[in-house]
């Protein structure tokens, strides 16, 4: 099954998949497009992908999780194109028998997933600009001295 | 250094180009030929020397080779994909 | 409004109480009862509470979010009575600007929960038998030299 | 020790009981005098030593004090609610 959709993200088809009656503890994660005050009148953020290295990352960072935390089972969607503010870009989901491991396998993957899948997101703002977002350089403000 | 043995082998590279590199090249894939034996980085100048745009692309990207996370000094063979990744910005 | 009910918890209720242009991370937990090796045929597990203090203790537990993690917003539900294996006990949502302040900020709310939150749960067992579950004294193995 | 001075004033305590503490005294509450002044612990001696049922409540019991957790050295006021507190389990 396919981690990528182009439709709004839903928590409740990503629970029911990892759901078991020997894991006591659930932790999820939603990612959503803001509009904060470090962001400039962002509208919505258009997402794209080189989507069979998604697919192929994706698949083995689950499977790095079932090796690091015994039990643990991840389900996770992200999604493409454009995306509103207030919209969830990325869902993931870690049931475990315990919750230490719940929390520490869905952190795990959307560190990963930021760090290494294949996703690029241009930011579309209110003024009509459109900006590539580069997470390394920001934020832009030099040091002091400079 | 310049791979430019004309006598050697030579293979042709898949190399495909996302958001903010297709937008500077104006396309998505190129195929390149590069004289054998070649690393990612090899790839990357020709890329850089030949493709109308490229010089915007850092002499150092992000790249993979068929999928995989390399690093530039990764060798490729005939027919390997090698994407050009701009930093990642996911999740 | 109350953070106790006897109905089945939702995830999406808890989500739209949060959710907020500004937060561009949300960490959810639920916990489950769950029927693994640790357990013995655990059928459900019937919770019962002090509840006025439960209100008071939750809502401080939400105001010392609010202090810890600037921005951060909380919701949460604990249910009581007989929860069947494989439902969900308790559901908490932690949105914040960035992920790592979610997911510190649900984590702190469970763990508060668990230390401070009058509510304790009977294991109804397969077998008949009914047992107060006692964290405390949990496991019950006793040191080989003893 | 145990408070029994007959001259100074007293208290009543509404002393509440949950879980496993509940079912020992098979009640959910009691209302408890005490010689006054009195902390949480002298509350909890007077219903291990008066209720049946509750010699089996530990000595140091988590308490609360009007909904609030409390340590067993903190004062109790006439009026006030006591409450013994199981393990707690809940999440």
């Amino acid at each position: 099954m396919s981690h990528l959709t182009r439709e709004p993200l839903a928590l409740d088809a990503l629970l029911a998949e990892v759901s078991s009656p020997e894991c006591g503890g659930t932790c999820a994660f939603l990612g959503t497009v803001r509009d904060g005050p470090e962001e400039h009148g962002v509208t919505a953020i258009e997402y794209s992908a080189y989507e069979e290295m998604v697919e192929g990352e994706l698949g083995r960072i689950v499977a790095e999780v079932g090796e690091r935390w015994s039990g643990a089972r991840v389900a996770l969607r992200h999604r493409l194109g454009v995306i509103r503010t207030g919209e969830a870009s990325v869902a993931i989901v870690a049931a475990a028998p315990h919750r230490a491991q719940a929390f520490e396998a869905c952190r795990y993957v959307i560190e990963e997933v930021k760090r290494r899948v294949p996703v690029w997101k241009k930011e579309l703002r209110a003024d009509g600009t459109e900006v590539w977002v580069d997470p390394s350089g920001r934020p832009t403000t030099r040091p002091a001295h400079v | 250094m310049r791979l430019t043995s004309p006598s050697g082998p030579s293979g042709t590279i898949r190399v495909r180009f996302f958001a903010r590199y297709a937008e500077l090249v104006g396309r998505s894939e190129a195929a390149v030929a590069v004289p054998l034996p070649a690393t990612v980085g090899d790839v990357v100048r020709r890329v850089r020397d030949q493709l109308p745009g490229a010089r915007d692309i850092p002499e150092r990207p992000l790249a993979a080779v068929n999928l995989r996370h390399v690093k530039l000094d990764a060798s490729v063979r005939d027919g390997d994909e090698v994407a050009l990744l701009p930093p990642i910005a996911g999740g």
